[in-house]
């Protein structure tokens, strides 16, 4: 049966490619943000996943606000890194998993998730940045990712108790699923920030590490929080927290927090960065 | 009653809901465009004449002239399809918050790092 | 407030499209099935309702496999039907209803429907036969309509009580909406048939029949069949009841059976016509 | 347990699952492409060589050019994308029911006409 070993909270913004394709990691502005990850590259190095379950956004590469999905899953065989207009650097396919996508997308059908299911798909820096950031020098190669996407664009979306649940759908199958696997789950995105608006650049440190406290242990305590109120609290783009939560969903009841950081800013963001293994 | 029903606003905040969709879906369907190489060197030939091309209405043409992102976003137009129209200008995230706030870059760059203080 | 006047169901296959076109409703073939709309028209000519809440399923014009949803609701001001490629006639472009489609929207994700909210969509003859069928000569030009997707091509399809759930919601969403408004809801498609495999042409009038008995008083005792059941029982395109699940998802507990035909065979297909008042 | 789970065939159809829907991908995308009258006509002038421009295995190429709707079907096909297909050949859902039962087209209607007495 496969086996959900832990999970990761990432940043997932395009200033953070840019700064992998400058090589400034190093620098006195990147250098507290970067310094986040090699404890959790050397847990991926040893704990050797084969499948990346990622949640993301996509934030206007394959979805167009023609068709805009709530949740959609990735069942391809490959993802390919296009062109987002702004220059950030591509990065080479990604490989799918494509009969643990759609055993995931039985079960959540069955599960009274209305799911829209993608053959095809661009990934954006969302889903890009966190493998860059992961596997340095694109060496994601052997990992087969399974990317999930949750609407932070358009209201309305989600709640965070949907998300989480999502998760938990997730977790059923995976669990279910019938081959040796070793399955990490990725919440990217987040935390609190704005982009939009004359309040703009507005982050709400207390409320970030409120919510990385609590997605550790009482992730069923933040459901308090409305979409409305992570805009309020968060800034405009604090739903983005939805990723973690459906990443919290996957795992178990209990988990243990084996690593943290948490760096403002990046570009206008508030990043967290954890990692939790699956009790 | 959905979170999108509480009437009250959160100051310099805009919600891309229904409203706000409908008012900017030939706006951002444009922006859309730009993730593409030779649509963004169209629009830089001649503005105004791609703006027509998804016929985009006057206040619209003329925020996108102006470079005025919040006029943008109060014609419709959602941040990460802007974002792809301030993308072609060479504007990052932190100019173009510092256009939407009123501030300089530097100050705009400050207090984000006195947020983490 | 708007008001839920009452549902209707129709088969929506192309060959009555072409009947209209060729205008040979009146032959022995065709007069059975067209004998079922007059009492409908003369209802809706009496009734007048001022939108169409119409369940359909895509049958590969607008949707391609490469983003499949599970739920799709348009909210445009306007949808085209257009090209399907085996030659039905196009009708005059159909008028949508934006502010009620997006209040259904809003109303549908905070009660937990993961839909995709279509700005722009073209539709197909699921949604445009019924069209011809109550407005003949596409006098439909004073109707709004709002266009309820549901898959039908792909498995895994949603189970007949979360469509018919959807109908709930969609009808909370209705009876919230703040404008003196006459909504008429259609389910589309159906009955029995299946235009795949070896068992092509397959067709279960017991079947079919029971189901048009227990949509208007005990829906929820379909419930028991899943949808491989339903591909067992009513053919592989026997799923498409959905739709009707979906439109008695909107009316109220109580209806009153106005007015039903039942007629075998159009094309491959049990047709089946129901008029059913609100109360 | 999705209903999909179920391991016993239900004799003569065929569920367009995940696992087909991998399997015909190409195929269905191809055919998709059959909504636009250009692509119809393109396809009718070389066959062959728009099949391989959407990648078509062998058995997809030869159950095209042999109007195998059942061959199509186990190859991955969609009964509603096939539709696009057999519709530039002319034929109709009944049609496509006779050719897959192997009776004849009249036979087919007959056997309709009968589930209705
Ligand atoms: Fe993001
Ligand atoms: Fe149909």
């Amino acid at each position: 049966m496969a086996k959900i070993i832990g999970g990761i909270t990432t940043s997932h913004i395009p200033a953070i490619g840019r700064a992998i394709s400058l090589n400034i990691e190093e620098t006195p502005y990147w250098k507290p943000f970067f310094d986040g990850y090699p404890p959790i590259r050397k847990w991926l190095g040893e704990k050797k996943p084969d499948v990346v379950v990622l949640f993301y956004n996509d934030h206007g590469l394959e979805f167009f606000l023609n068709k805009k999905p709530t949740f959609s899953i990735g069942v391809a065989p490959q993802y390919i890194s296009a062109d987002e207009g702004w220059g950030i650097a591509t990065i080479p396919p990604v490989t799918g998993e494509t009969e643990l996508s759609w055993h995931i997308c039985n079960t959540l059908v069955e599960d009274e998730f209305d799911i829209t299911i993608c053959q095809e798909m661009k990934v954006d820096h969302g889903l890009t940045v966190p493998l860059q950031l992961m596997w340095p020098g694109n060496t994601y190669g052997h990992i087969k990712v399974i990317p999930v996407c949750i609407n932070c664009e358009q209201h309305p979306m989600p709640s965070l108790k949907r998300c989480f649940n999502l998760g938990r759908s997730i977790a059923k199958a995976i669990e279910s699923f019938d081959k040796d696997l070793n399955v990490v789950v990725f919440g990217t995105g987040g935390l609190s920030h704005q982009l939009d608006g004359q309040r703009a650049g507005f982050i709400n440190k207390p409320f970030d590490l409120m919510c990385m406290d609590k997605i550790v242990n009482q992730p069923e305590e933040l459901f308090q929080y409305s979409v409305r109120d992570l805009v309020e609290q968060a800034g405009a783009q604090g739903p983005e927290l939805n990723m973690w939560m459906g990443m919290r969903g996957v795992l178990s009841g209990k988990v243990t927090e084996l690593h943290r950081n948490y760096h403002i800013p990046i570009s206008n963001t508030g990043a967290g960065t954890m990692l939790l293994e699956n009790n | 009653m959905s979170y999108l029903d509480n009437p009250t606003p959160i100051p310099g905040t805009y919600f891309f809901d229904g409203k706000m969709a409908s008012k900017g879906y030939n706006l951002n369907k444009m922006c859309y465009t730009f993730n593409d190489k030779q649509a963004r060197e169209e629009f830089l030939k001649d503005e105004m004449a791609y703006c027509d091309k998804f016929g985009l209405s006057d206040v619209q043409k003329q925020a996108i002239k102006n470079r005025d992102v919040i006029g943008l976003l109060e014609a419709g137009g959602n941040i990460y399809f802007l974002a792809k129209f301030t993308g072609i200008l060479g504007l990052n995230m932190q100019d173009v918050g510092a256009i939407q706030t009123g501030m300089s870059v530097e100050d705009f760059k400050a207090m984000l790092v006195k947020a983490g203080e």
